[in-house]
């Protein structure tokens, strides 16, 4: 049993307070956006120049310029404000956005992450914004499948990819795991029911710690 | 649910320690939070580092913080005016330390720590003796300064209206600092002539979003 | 008396050379200028540096650049879209190169070029290969990495309405890269969905001022 | 005979072109603005963020918050906007200011300029945007009386006061002379009549060089 992708964005969701200023990564991080609790108010910030973004519009309707980092249609939520690509990114490397949520292809146990590049040279590079987010959020929540869909690990004592930016990661939501990057490594605070510690540590190429208080991690 | 408004001047500056580093608004007596200003004199702290383009002017605001004993030290880029007297007295006297800063790099170290940068090169200087001390290296055959960002415990900013996510815009030249100093530090307090709904102001000319806002406090004029 | 109207497209891009630096607004088909960038075709300018988020997409304004052989290099953050099918065929046929920068790095270091900095240290990227060969400086017990200005010769936009000094508004979130390249090329030119009086634009949300533009030209939608 | 400050900026003001964009310097050089020919549009600049300057309103009107960089009232004329001080500086020190006038306190034949302080301490040092106007400015012309108000001369083979920038100073503009910096020194372009050559090259402690196409400069 694992989670399905909404089930992860549902756990991430839980952990984003009231009032934050929140950067979602493109792919599954988007998720997120649908299924925070409602009566929380969080100010959505997208690269592009965009904060305060709002839900996809109703098909047919929206302004063509109104993108997001994604580039999917967005709107803009009373009290959003447009700003330029540098002010964006002010607001990201700068120490602004409280929490913003990546995918990655691996974590280690020490934080680092890397999110852009593999090691497959036929295709070209691409960046975007991650570096300047991964620096930059006051937290960095990774939402990621716990291994690759060939079953290689994600989560490592050292990433084997490139960096996107190193020590930076604080916690991550997998699809049958929730742990934070701590001194000592990976440490399991939530685990899905029906998997045990060893098949988890069996998929993990880092060394797992488990929490003295792990929490069943229940699909909501 | 957001909401940055505080109901008064005294819970506006709430929490300002002693020994903070505190950027003020204000070029000239134009965007100067006078009121915000007060409140922080009545608040006591002292020990204080003031960031600002002037070093005040009479008898109030800035001038009143150093007439009281609070500024330890001042960075600006021109503290002498007509009125500077108190500065004037208390630099001669050596109680009041001053670090002169040419405007535009005064302004630009404030957006480096706002922008989380680690500092940039400068002409502007480089040529003076405030560059002394500090790393000089020619690029593209130009003398430039490394500057460093200049981050702060407390921003106080005067603007015109605010609404309740602490979305600000501002009125004609007083707009001065405001702006970049917001980014810049830690407990950014912004006094404004009006509050206005969520929504009512412009997305399109909002000038500091609110993401760099924490208190907005309405002072009538 | 100023007036940087120009009546056509053609006129818009006048002048631009073989081997120049051209920056491009837009963020995917966001803000693109794709009229300009069509009459930047029809110039015949080639041996080009492209400096834009993206590489490009299906066949029209970048990516005919590309296809049509007008481009030796490009500056982007993120080259890779669905439909960037010229510049991939290019680029593995080793026909145009790849300059990598993070989004921020770029947007900040055509900003350096417009501010007249000679470059800054930033954390971004310093953790990564895209560092290498530059250089890296921990700075308060962070790495940073060396950034230089990214100057231009041109640069093309697209935005909502200008006046005849060359103010300008955007609309939404076309406005991205537009405000910042206008600063760090030699010759801006912005293309708009209409013109207004001198004075009909407000003076508190005027985004790019006139200072920074040579040329607007009027494309209706 | 010598020129009065109005007539030194009427000088000054032939030399701006139509379609400039201007910075005036505190002092002697805000008197330029009042005198520059009517046929001319020129775009003046404040460093507290102001682009498109206007006249000072008539007494009793205008808006209290709108100073310029001297601190006097002024107007925003139609075409006009604001900005925050970052920007204003994005125009000064990134090349894009076409014209500054600029007081001084000393030239030197390289064209390094000191007008910020002297040698005296009693006075706080101050020094304001006086620095990223002169790396940054187009053209840097200088407007000073030719000599102090004790008569010791201004212009030198090298400043003695402190730097505000080396290098920078295009043309200088005195009550008795127009000169250019050129690679070789003070060249003099135009002289008061009545002041013989070497009655100025008296008054100048660095060597003056004398265009050979001299021309009077006579008082409009």
């Amino acid at each position: 049993m694992k989670l399905a992708p909404i089930e992860m964005a549902r756990r991430v969701a839980l952990d984003i307070p009231d009032g934050s200023y929140v950067n979602l990564g493109i792919g599954l991080p988007t998720l997120v956006a649908d299924v925070v609790p409602a009566d929380r108010e969080i100010v959505y910030h997208s690269e592009n120049g965009i904060l305060g973004m709002g839900p996809a519009p109703e098909p047919g309707t929206g302004d063509p310029a109104l993108i997001n980092a994604g580039k999917q249609p967005v709107t803009l939520l009373p009290g959003g404000a447009y700003m330029n690509h540098t002010d964006a990114f002010v607001m990201m490397r700068g120490g602004h956005i409280d929490i913003t949520v990546l995918g990655a292809f691996q974590v280690s146990e020490r934080g680092d992450l890397a999110n852009w590049a593999t090691d497959e040279a036929t295709m070209p590079p691409a960046v975007g914004g991650a570096m300047d987010l991964a620096v930059g959020a006051r937290r960095v929540l990774v939402m990621t499948s716990h291994t690759t869909k060939d079953g290689r690990p994600k989560l490592l004592p050292a990433c084997t990819y490139p960096l996107t930016a190193a020590g930076v990661v604080d916690r991550i939501y997998t699809d049958l795991a929730v742990l934070d990057v701590t001194d000592s490594g990976f440490l399991v605070r939530e685990l899905v029911p029906g998997v045990s510690a060893d098949e988890l540590q069996d998929r993990t190429a880092a060394e797992l710690t488990f929490a003295p208080d792990l929490v069943a991690l229940t699909p909501v | 649910m957001i909401d940055k408004r505080v109901p008064t001047l005294a819970e506006a500056v709430a929490g300002v320690k002693d020994g903070s580093t505190v950027l003020i608004g204000g070029f000239g007596n134009s965007g100067v939070p006078v009121e915000l200003v007060h409140a922080l004199l009545e608040l006591g702290a002292g020990d204080l580092t003031i960031v600002t383009n002037n070093a005040g002017s009479g008898e109030t605001d800035i001038a009143a913080l150093i007439r009281e004993r609070r500024v330890s030290r001042i960075v600006c880029s021109y503290p002498r005016s007509a009125g500077s007297v108190w500065f004037e007295k208390f630099w001669r006297a050596g109680e009041i330390e001053l670090e002169l800063v040419p405007q535009g790099t005064l302004s630009e170290r404030m957006r480096a720590a706002g922008a989380g940068l680690g500092g940039f090169f400068t002409p502007a200087g480089a040529d003076s003796p405030l560059a002394d001390g500090k790393e000089v290296r020619v690029i593209d055959g130009r003398r430039h300064v490394f500057e460093k960002p200049l981050p702060a415990d407390v921003a106080l900013i005067k603007a015109d209206r605010a609404d309740r996510w602490g979305n600000i815009v501002y009125h004609s030249a007083a707009r001065n600092f405001g702006p970049v100093m917001a980014t810049a530090a830690a407990l950014t307090v912004v006094q404004v002539r009006e509050f206005v709904e969520l929504g009512a102001l412009d997305p399109e000319a909002i000038v500091t979003p609110g993401i760099f806002v924490d208190r907005v406090v309405e002072v009538s004029a």
